[in-house]
């Protein structure tokens, strides 16, 4: 159980920058989602024995690593929380500007650049 | 001319009166330390670095110490005359004086305290205190476009040539551990570290004195008040390039290497200065070209080397100072008596104003080295100096005099002589100052021993040896005489045939626009800045460029840290018992739902795949042996769920629609896949290089468990994420409470109900 | 369809806060915590939302302070977390100290880190409930302006 | 004094100030005045660490890496006080202004908070919560009470940024899983035992978290639109406070936890240290706003940080302290100072413009002379001439953009900067604090070089 963890994290990783790539804010969101995912997968199999729920009182044999059951909940709730303020920004965006595809929005930076650079700078 | 104001009066004569004030006591002190013998202030500074605020009244300082003040006692007093008028002409209010007295004192204090500094930072510091007071001294004058110009260029050119100096600092102290003058010329050992820091720090130099090819900026700076350009020209600013080469001329000397390049920049400055010189028509243009021309005496005597050198280029320093500063105060009188800049313009003016012309005809006969005034022992020096080296250093030396003679001839004749031209009143206190300097300096022909015992002086803290400069009058024919002769000749016919030179010189200076340096820095900096806005057509503005720009290099270096070190036996594949058929079960249904979350062009399916992917991923926790793990993440999951679809909710459909409709196109297509491909190759190769090495030593999860019934608690995570780092949780449930502050701003203007 | 909704919410509604209640309390014991308590009782609000809709929910709930109590429960989890040291404990020192043996209440043992999951159940519910409230606000101010 | 006293009081502020209106003024200068205590305490905390040594506790009174540590070293000390002092600036300026939100104060709190926590701590994933907190109240306060512009800068700041703090999680994640702990001390120790191939990884994506939050070419992708189109203030806060999450990352990661790798990753370091600086003066040249080529800017001063890393030892790191403590200043008082209008406002520009191109008697020369002399300790003439052209290059820009703002008067007669009307004294008195505060350091520069050299030789220590 090393490669198959690892490779599950790459493929969440890879497909959560794909997603990333694309212009649509809310898949941004997404692929942003799908990273955070591939970070906990990566947590929670970084724990270093694998057995039964490490809730006292405990049978023989080994015990799942608590520690990093603990860290992997504490990364669940700061994703889901920034991913909840990312969602909210996308939503404000789509409401200033009324469209949610970031092509159109390079558009709209594109023309407040030309605006400011129209002219020289003098000394 | 307009009079200035009559009101607020003290906004003017308050800071004046300080100013002269400053520039009095200064001088006096001065004066009065040197003849005491000098003296030592010796302050520590930054222990850290090494550097002290050591400061010596030697030969050296005190020339230049009592030339920044001395100048600047009748500069100033122009100055407060001069000033109102000025800021009347140009409709400024009278609060913009203060700021310039209170810069020309920080020129002053600055230049004083380069002249006396003994410590390689401390030198360094002053030296670009004296570059920020000339920058804004320049740009006093800031609405016009001249001015503020020039400003930048005298900045640029003389401030970033100064770092050049801090590096020659650095590189000696890395070489002989000390920042401190007299140490260095003690364990300074003739070679190439020598070289390269001396050869640093003269380039500064001759920038700061502009000598061709970096004299350009001088010129510009005529953009300045004319108290300014005085000052500047004659014992500020100009004269700390060849204040520098004094000082650190043990540490310049024993290349040969150097001392050829200056008098090369050195000779080459007198000529072009000379040359250019010759046809400029605006009094304040002529003059500064004078300037850079008379300081390549300085340089080339610096480049001479010697003893004999280094005092007579202390002694052409301060004759130079007292006579050029009086030829500014001159233009800037006459322009004041006829509104007029150019020489063409003006005439006859010696029978308006005779003291005028009586005291710049004695600074034009200083320079220019006539007898009865100090200018005639400079110029002696200068070519005993010149003749020491040889018979071609001191043909340069008369011809270059000559042409000196010859200009600065054409100056004086074009403003005193000829058809007089309508001329208004020259306030006393503008007269005044300029008759103190033609004085001061017959009076020094005529009792050159002061100038001579201090010149002797500085050149011996120039060369580190005694000195003398033994001057007076000679009626014989020694060389240095017929040399003298034979300048003067040259001068005069010059002067008589202008047809001699006009064409040719007009062609230098034409050249010299055409392709000069001045033309160089104005193209570079124009195409810096051109350059500058193709480089920021070029960047990517774009947020998928930009999540890119972090993927790609990251990937890079990530390949890099593979093939950096060994690999061979470092990924193992581990075991996989019949139990975790489950796990990886799910992990796989996680995997194919990450991959139908990228093929999913539907919102509404795109947050169900989503949220299969969390149950997917709750189950994974949940065989990995983590309930706690498992129920969080169902919950945060089925929360995260319902928030995509009450967002989702808030957008009209329509526009979802056609935002699901866009195919990707052009190289998109298989771009972002391969950039997904390869971080996602990075991830796993972390993860999987991390996860095949699992650490040998306890780890502190097992002192948990052991430890988590003393915190009262039997789910150890519990105790974990409450108790032992209770802070992550801390931290964690604000950041929460944070995101709560975010949406509230964002849809409810901060509202929390 | 919407009365069965309704119907099941209401009928929901106490349930889940009693297993959010047993997540809280039980958590020392058991699997759960604070936050997995708070998440699932602002679920059963959230049920609510759904059927009911906003003002309904919010006239029949009493939930109006529930997203400052979310600061409020901030404030105890600090509180809590600095109380050890004005006796000059680190901060997060628990009471009762290891090997002396807590107040019962039944099976439920109470400790210092049982009132620090208590303030974040009281912080997550009150997070969860700000931003869904936010959210149904936006949802009828849109309807307002751009009917559907 | 507990080094979690400095940590709770912002963090209990942020939380009571949050419940409040934050328009009231009163609320805002309680909020003031939560940060100025905070600052007073770390300046305390600071003292008591430079003279007596790193101040440690764990929370929860365990054995250390049971519990959380939380230690104050002269490098967390050092970067808490700065940090916090920026903000209280950057905070009064904004309040005195005026306009802002109601959570604003809480905000800046919270923001304040994340920043002492992650100086301060002595834990791995401990450090993750709080640079997300730090990190999710920068995103807020960058897209802050905007409206298209902002929101859409917010949204790539927070986007990128986010990665970046993924991509430092997968790390810690390794981390743990490499060494069997969080603890930095015995991370540290415990790394340099373990095989090289997994924490060079893991040291490449803890420098890749790092160069984004710090904006490094080519890293930087996400900064100019946010510094540009944020209020000054917030500008100020983000480039003066939170940048220097970055550089104490790569420091105390890279440095203090992994000087093995940061040795071998020199040259790396070295070459992208020379593309932001090249990159970021070029482009910061020929900007036409202000805070644009201050945002350029700030991607080349973090390439000089990036060079004294580089070079390392302990000259290198002293300069890249050294550095980025004047950075931190001249970026605050430039951004502070495009905001006013009046008297002495052009002076309080200039003296920013001046140690930025590191001109005495401003910090920013001992700055440049740190740098120097830690490229000339190397022996490079390559990375000496290369530092004198980003400085020539800065000469330019700075001076470019001052003389077009406050000199050159426009088509109405007078400059840019001199339109509108005149800040109140008050409002001018943070700007001309952090002046004052430059030149001081510029002046006696004794404490600045201490600090450095401390700072770094704290790097040393859990190494050694």
């Amino acid at each position: 159980m090393t490669l198959i963890p690892a490779l599950a994290v790459g493929v969440l990783f890879g497909c959560g920058a794909f997603l990333l790539l694309k212009p649509d804010l809310f898949r941004i969101v997404a692929g942003i989602v799908l990273v955070a995912h591939a970070a906990n997968i990566a947590l929670i199999s970084s724990g270093l024995e694998r057995g039964q729920s490490p809730i006292h009182p405990l049978a023989e044999g080994p015990v799942s690593d608590p520690l990093v059951q603990a860290l992997t909940i504490t990364a669940l709730v700061i994703g889901f929380a920034v991913t909840a303020l990312l969602l909210c920004l996308a939503y404000g965006i789509y409401v200033s500007s009324k469209t949610v595809d970031l092509d159109d929005l390079s558009h709209a930076e594109a023309r407040d650049e030309r605006e400011l650079e129209r002219e020289e700078v003098s000394v | 001319m307009i009079d200035a104001p009559r009101g607020r009066a003290t906004a003017h004569s308050l800071p004046a009166a300080v100013a002269i004030l400053a520039a009095a006591t200064g001088f006096a002190a001065t004066l009065w330390c040197w003849s005491q013998g000098g003296g030592v202030l010796d302050l520590p500074w930054a222990a850290s670095l090494d550097i002290r605020l050591r400061f010596e009244l030697d030969g050296l300082g005190a020339l230049y110490t009592l030339l920044a003040t001395g100048v600047a006692l009748p500069v100033f007093v122009y100055a407060a005359r001069y000033l109102p008028a000025h800021l009347a002409q140009q409709r400024r209010p009278a609060s913009h004086a203060p700021r310039f007295y209170g810069l020309l004192v920080l020129f002053m204090v600055s230049m004083a305290g380069l002249a006396m500094a003994q410590d390689m930072v401390a030198l360094f510091v002053f030296w670009d205190l004296t570059a920020v007071a000339s920058y804004f001294l320049i740009a006093y004058d800031r609405h016009e476009d001249s001015a503020r110009w020039a400003a930048l260029m005298a900045l640029l050119v003389t401030g970033v040539s100064a770092v050049l100096l801090l590096i020659g600092a650095l590189v000696l102290y890395a070489e002989y551990g000390t920042f401190s003058v007299p140490e260095l010329f003690e364990r300074a050992q003739p070679g190439g570290t020598l070289t390269l820091a001396g050869g640093l720090i003269a380039v500064a130099a001759v920038a700061k004195s502009a000598q061709v090819p970096l004299h350009f900026w001088l010129p510009r700076a005529m953009a300045a008040p004319t108290p300014v350009s005085a000052y500047l020209h004659s014992a500020a600013m100009v004269a700390a390039g060849v204040l520098l080469l004094g000082r650190l001329y043990p540490l310049i000397e024993p290349s040969a290497l150097l001392r050829d390049g200056l008098l090369v920049v050195g000779g080459a400055s007198i000529a072009v200065g000379g040359v250019i010189a010759l046809t400029r028509d605006e009094m304040k243009q002529l003059l500064a070209y004078s300037t850079f021309s008379q300081y390549g005496y300085v340089v080339f005597l610096y480049g001479l080397g010697g003893a004999k050198a280094a005092v007579a280029a202390a002694f052409y320093v301060i004759s130079h100072a007292l006579a050029k500063s009086a030829l500014f105060l001159t233009a800037g009188a006459v322009t004041q008596a006829t509104g007029s800049k150019k020489l063409s313009e003006v005439g006859g003016l010696a029978r308006d104003l005779p003291l005028l012309a009586a005291a710049s005809a004695a600074a034009v006969a200083a320079i220019v080295a006539l007898p009865l005034t100090v200018g005639f022992f400079a110029d002696e020096l200068f070519f005993a100096a010149a003749l020491e080296r040889g018979p071609w250093a001191a043909a340069l030396a008369v011809a270059a005099a000559g042409l000196t003679f010859a200009y600065l001839g054409r100056f004086w004749i074009a403003i005193f002589l000829g058809p007089p031209t309508p001329s208004g009143r020259v306030p006393a206190a503008m007269l005044v100052p300029v008759a103190a300097l033609g004085a001061c300096l017959v009076a020094t022909g005529l009792w050159p021993e002061p100038v001579a015992s201090l010149a002797a002086a500085a050149g011996e803290a120039s060369v580190r040896a005694p000195t003398s400069a033994a001057v007076a009058y000679h009626l014989d024919a020694r060389s240095e005489n017929l040399m003298a002769l034979a300048t003067w000749s040259i001068g005069l016919t010059l002067l008589a045939l202008p047809a001699l030179w006009r064409a040719p010189a007009g062609a230098v200076a034409r050249l010299g626009t055409r392709v000069g340096p001045e033309r160089l820095y104005a193209a570079g900096l124009r195409r810096v800045n051109r350059l500058s806005d193709r480089v920021h057509d070029l960047e990517v503005r774009d947020l998928r460029a930009r999540v890119a720009a972090v993927l790609v290099p990251a990937g890079a270096l990530v390949a890099l840290g593979v093939l950096a070190t060994p690999t061979a036996g470092s990924y193992r594949v581990g075991e996989i018992a019949a139990r975790d058929a489950a796990l990886v079960l799910m992990l796989a249904l996680a995997c194919v739902a990450a991959v139908a979350a990228t093929l999913q062009n539907h919102h509404l399916t795109l947050t169900l795949v989503l949220a299969t992917l969390g149950f997917a991923l709750a189950g994974v926790y949940a065989f990995f042996g983590a309930p706690d793990v498992a129920l969080v993440a169902v919950v945060v999951e089925t929360l995260l769920a319902l928030l995509l679809f009450g967002v989702l909710a808030l957008i009209p459909a329509q526009v979802l629609r056609r935002e699901a409709e866009i195919r990707t196109r052009g190289s998109r297509r298989w771009r972002d896949p391969l950039i997904g491909v390869v971080s996602g190759l990075f991830a796993f190769v972390l993860a999987w290089g991390a996860l095949s090495r699992p650490s040998p030593e306890r780890s502190v999860a097992a002192e948990h468990i052991e430890l988590a019934p003393d915190a009262h608690a039997k789910d150890v995570v519990t105790a974990i994420l409450a108790d032992f780092r209770g802070l992550d949780t801390l931290g964690e449930v604000t950041v929460v409470a944070v995101a709560l502050i975010g949406v509230v701003a964002l849809l409810r203007r901060g509202r929390l109900w | 369809m919407s009365l069965l909704v309704q119907g099941l919410a209401r009928l929901l509604l106490a349930p889940i806060l009693m297993v959010a209640f047993a997540v809280l309390v039980k958590g020392y014991a058991d699997v759960g915590d604070g936050f997995a308590a708070g998440a699932i009782a602002s679920l059963a609000i959230l049920l609510q939302y759904i059927a009911f809709g906003r003002e309904q929910t919010e006239r029949t709930l009493a939930i109006r302070l529930l997203p400052a109590a979310a600061f409020v429960g901030l404030l105890s989890a600090l509180a809590i977390t600095a109380a050890p040291l004005a006796s000059g404990d680190p901060l997060l020192t628990h009471t009762p100290g290891a090997g002396t043996e807590p107040i019962h209440l039944g099976t439920l043992e109470l400790i210092g880190a049982f009132a620090f999951d208590i303030a974040v159940f009281l912080l997550v519910l009150g997070a969860t409930l700000g931003i869904i409230h936010a959210i149904a606000r936006e949802a009828e101010r849109v309807e307002g302006i751009e009917p559907r | 004094m507990s080094p979690a006293i400095p940590l709770l009081l912002p963090w209990a502020a942020a939380a009571a100030l949050a419940l409040a209106d934050g328009q009231r003024r009163l609320v805002g200068w309680l909020a003031a005045a939560a940060l100025a205590s905070t600052f007073a305490l770390l300046c305390v905390l600071a003292g008591e660490v430079f003279t007596e040594g790193p101040r440690q506790i764990v929370a929860g009174d365990w054995a250390p890496g049971v519990g959380i540590v939380l230690r104050a070293d002269a490098l967390g000390a050092l970067f808490a006080a700065l940090s916090v002092g920026v903000l209280l600036a950057a905070f009064v300026h904004e309040l005195l202004k005026g306009g802002q939100g109601r959570l604003f104060p809480a905000l800046v709190l919270f923001l304040c908070t994340g920043l002492v926590g992650l100086f301060l701590t002595g834990d791995v994933f401990n450090f993750y919560v709080f640079f997300e907190l730090t990190m999710i109240a920068s995103y807020i306060l960058a897209a802050y009470g905007g409206r298209g512009r902002e929101l859409r800068a917010g949204f790539v700041f927070a986007v990128v940024n986010l990665l970046g703090s993924f991509l430092f999680l997968l790390g810690v994640a390794a981390v743990y899983h490499v060494t069997g702990s969080l603890e930095m001390q015995a991370v540290a120790a415990r790394l340099r035992d373990a095989e090289p191939s997994a924490v060079v990884l893991i040291a490449v994506f803890f420098f890749v978290a790092f160069g984004v939050k710090l904006g490094l070419f080519p890293f930087h992708f996400w900064l100019p639109p946010v510094y540009a189109s944020a209020r000054p203030g917030v500008a100020a806060m983000l480039s003066g406070a939170v940048a220097n999450v970055g550089s104490y990352g790569l420091l105390r990661f890279g440095a203090d936890i992994l000087p093995a790798e940061l040795r071998l990753g020199a040259g790396v370091l070295l070459v992208l240290g020379t593309a932001s600086i090249l990159y970021g003066a070029l482009q910061a040249v020929s900007r036409r706003s202000v805070s644009e080529v201050l945002a350029y800017s700030a991607i080349g001063q973090a390439g000089y940080v990036l060079i004294a890393l580089g070079i390392g030892g302990t000259v290198g790191l002293a300069a890249a302290v050294i550095y980025t403590i004047v950075n931190s200043l001249n970026k605050t008082l430039l951004f502070l100072a495009i905001d006013l209008r009046g008297w002495l406002v052009g002076a309080a520009f200039v003296v920013g413009a001046f140690s930025v191109a590191g001109v005495p008697p401003t910090a920013g020369f001992f700055g440049k002379l740190a740098l120097f002399q830690a490229g000339i300790d190397e022996g490079s003439v390559a990375l000496v001439a290369l530092i004198f052209v980003g400085g020539a290059l800065s000469f330019v820009y700075m001076f470019q953009i001052y003389q077009h703002d406050f000199w050159r008067p426009d088509a109405s007669g007078t400059p840019p900067a001199e339109r509108g009307p005149r800040s109140s004294l008050a409002l001018r008195t943070p700007t001309f604090a952090v002046a004052a505060i430059v030149v001081a350091l510029g002046v006696l520069p004794e404490p600045l070089l201490v600090a450095g050299r401390e700072a770094a030789q704290a790097l040393g220590a859990i190494a050694s």
